[in-house]
């Protein structure tokens, strides 16, 4: 059974895991990788440009979710194997951010009423009486380039919030499902592949997309991945269609 | 009609906010309350600063109303803004400085336009220090003053010439906008 | 006594041109007087401010005294309060500033690590609008730069110390939560 996430703003992937499993009864076996993959991009393509560093922190965390996931799949051993025990330490680590997270969350809830309870309190910011501007220090002493290039920006800058203009870009329309069938056409031509190759024509949501599709591959034992070490080129060769009815 | 009292609250407060002489027209207009009736509560309120030993005065000057510091206490200020105020740059001097450096020459009405509030005490500040001047005045009907920044400006920030400056395009856009689109939050959130 | 009201009345002026709280013991310094007598006379000065019904209170706040309009006055400031006061935080913000206030003096990475996300945009809001500062470097290779909250930040709170927060373990999950977590992430041993 899938569950939905409704995202209003995406503030991270702790953020998104804290409200999937804050949820009653969820657990990671249930929540649907695409669902929240798809919930992700809903929420970070409105945005018009992806920043690099909030998609490979989600990915950091989809993967996580994805070897807990198979975790859960998996028939209970008696005796745990290494990567077994690596994992459950991943689990309870994971755990423990989970709570601090959620804890700092709270608080900023604290302190967003806190600060509407103090609003009513204004204090003067007004320039110094003409007559005593002599005897004051020096104000300027701090002052750099790029203090006046910032207040510059910022005051002759957009008024409002930016409208992102999305109309130049194409419309994010690729489901996990469909990158899924993607990968596995592209692959069944190649054979073997770079994932960089692979997704050589693609836009940087879509090759989150085809990141996630390629994990989902790899579960399904249809393709296999190496990494000689990390940051290095990563080598995807076909063995077999996924089953029907895979995600 | 509005509890006096409440009026002459509001009414001080607003003075003690305000960084600018306010005209009794606009406190009419906020209070919603004739002119002559403002005037009269103005004198209350100077009357009472007075009677009660207080350390401010409210003082009629060109353009309006504005609340100042007795002129007795000026020892203790003199002393007080020399030794502890901490020398501070305002977001107001440091954002009119920056607007008058990469739009010079321009006006008063100008800078006001662009910050949404009279920059005229903050003005005051910046000539006084020696950051901007006069550098003409506009062609127009009204001929107003024009300002641009001083050599002295351009030696404080290690610069030969205004050109110097960083092209804005590279500090834009702002860090809240970004922050916005960080966060997912759309136009008008 | 005379002299009383001399100093109560410097002491007034003084706080109406600070542009931060001012510490009793600066106060002390600057009129020559025992730190317990200025804070008797900032008692007074906080009576008569009440007394006289007027718009401004005198507060204990960031470790010193500062004059701020009544509340009750608020609806009449709006115009006269700068966008960048009254602007609200985003979540990302509130939270961010949350655990700089908690885990302070802390660096960008440590704040990344919790949330989970870059918090650049989001510190970069916070610095400007005064809530966070550089507060050192880290000892360690790198030398981070390290951030904390600032004395505006607790003016904003009403707050004298950030002693005075409420202890983080108040906002911690309670068990029942912690659980469905828990068991949310997959089967334990």
């Amino acid at each position: 059974m899938a569950y939905a996430v409704k995202l209003d703003v995406y503030e991270g992937p702790l953020d998104l895991l804290l409200q999937l499993v804050s949820k009653e009864r969820v657990d990671v076996a249930d929540i649907s990788i695409s669902t929240v993959t798809d919930e992700y991009l809903k929420a970070t393509s409105a945005l018009g440009e992806v920043d690099l560093e909030t998609a490979s922190s989600f990915l950091v965390l989809a993967a996580t979710l994805l070897e807990l996931k198979s975790l859960k799949l998996l028939p209970q051993k008696s005796a745990p194997d290494p990567d077994l025990k690596m994992l459950l330490e991943e689990r309870d680590w994971l755990l423990h951010r989970l709570v601090a997270y959620s804890s700092f969350k709270a608080a900023a809830t604290r302190l967003s009423e806190e600060f509407d309870r103090g609003a009513g309190y204004h204090s003067r910011e007004a320039e110094l009486p003409e007559e005593l501007i002599p005897e004051a220090p020096d104000i300027f002493r701090n002052i750099s380039v790029g203090q006046i290039a910032a207040a510059a920006a910022r005051a002759l800058g957009p008024r409002q919030a930016p409208t992102v203009n999305t109309s130049h870009l194409t419309p994010l329309t690729v489901s996990l499902d469909q990158m899924v069938r993607e990968m596995s056409r592209r692959l069944s031509r190649a054979s073997r592949s770079s994932f960089r190759d692979l997704c050589a024509d693609l836009q940087k949501p879509e090759v989150v997309v085809s990141f996630l599709a390629l994990l989902e591959l790899y579960r399904a034992e249809s393709v296999e991945l190496e990494q000689s070490q990390p940051f290095d080129t990563i080598t995807v060769t076909w063995r077999q269609p996924p089953p029907r009815g895979s995600q | 009609m509005k509890a006096e009292d409440d009026v002459l609250r509001a009414l001080e407060a607003v003075l003690f906010i305000a960084d600018e002489p306010l005209p009794t027209a606009d406190l009419a207009l906020l209070f919603e309350l004739p002119a002559g009736e403002v005037e009269a509560l103005l004198g209350i309120l100077a009357d009472r600063c007075q009677a009660h030993g207080r350390g401010v005065v409210l003082r009629r000057v060109a353009g309006g109303w504005r609340l100042a510091t007795h002129p007795d206490t000026a020892p203790y200020l003199e002393r007080f803004v020399g030794e502890h105020r901490a020398g501070r740059l305002t977001q107001a001097a440091l954002e009119t400085l920056a607007i008058v450096a990469y739009r010079q020459p321009i006006s008063r009405i100008q800078l006001a336009e662009i910050r949404g509030v009279s920059c005229d005490a903050v003005m005051r500040t910046l000539l006084s220090r020696g950051m901007v001047k006069e550098v003409g005045r506009d062609q127009g009907p009204g001929q107003a003053i024009l300002y641009g920044t001083t050599t002295y400006f351009l030696e404080r920030l290690g610069l030969d010439s205004v050109d110097q400056l960083p092209p804005l395009a590279e500090f834009m856009p702002d860090a809240e906008s970004v922050e916005r689109m960080e966060s997912g939050l759309g136009p008008g959130l």
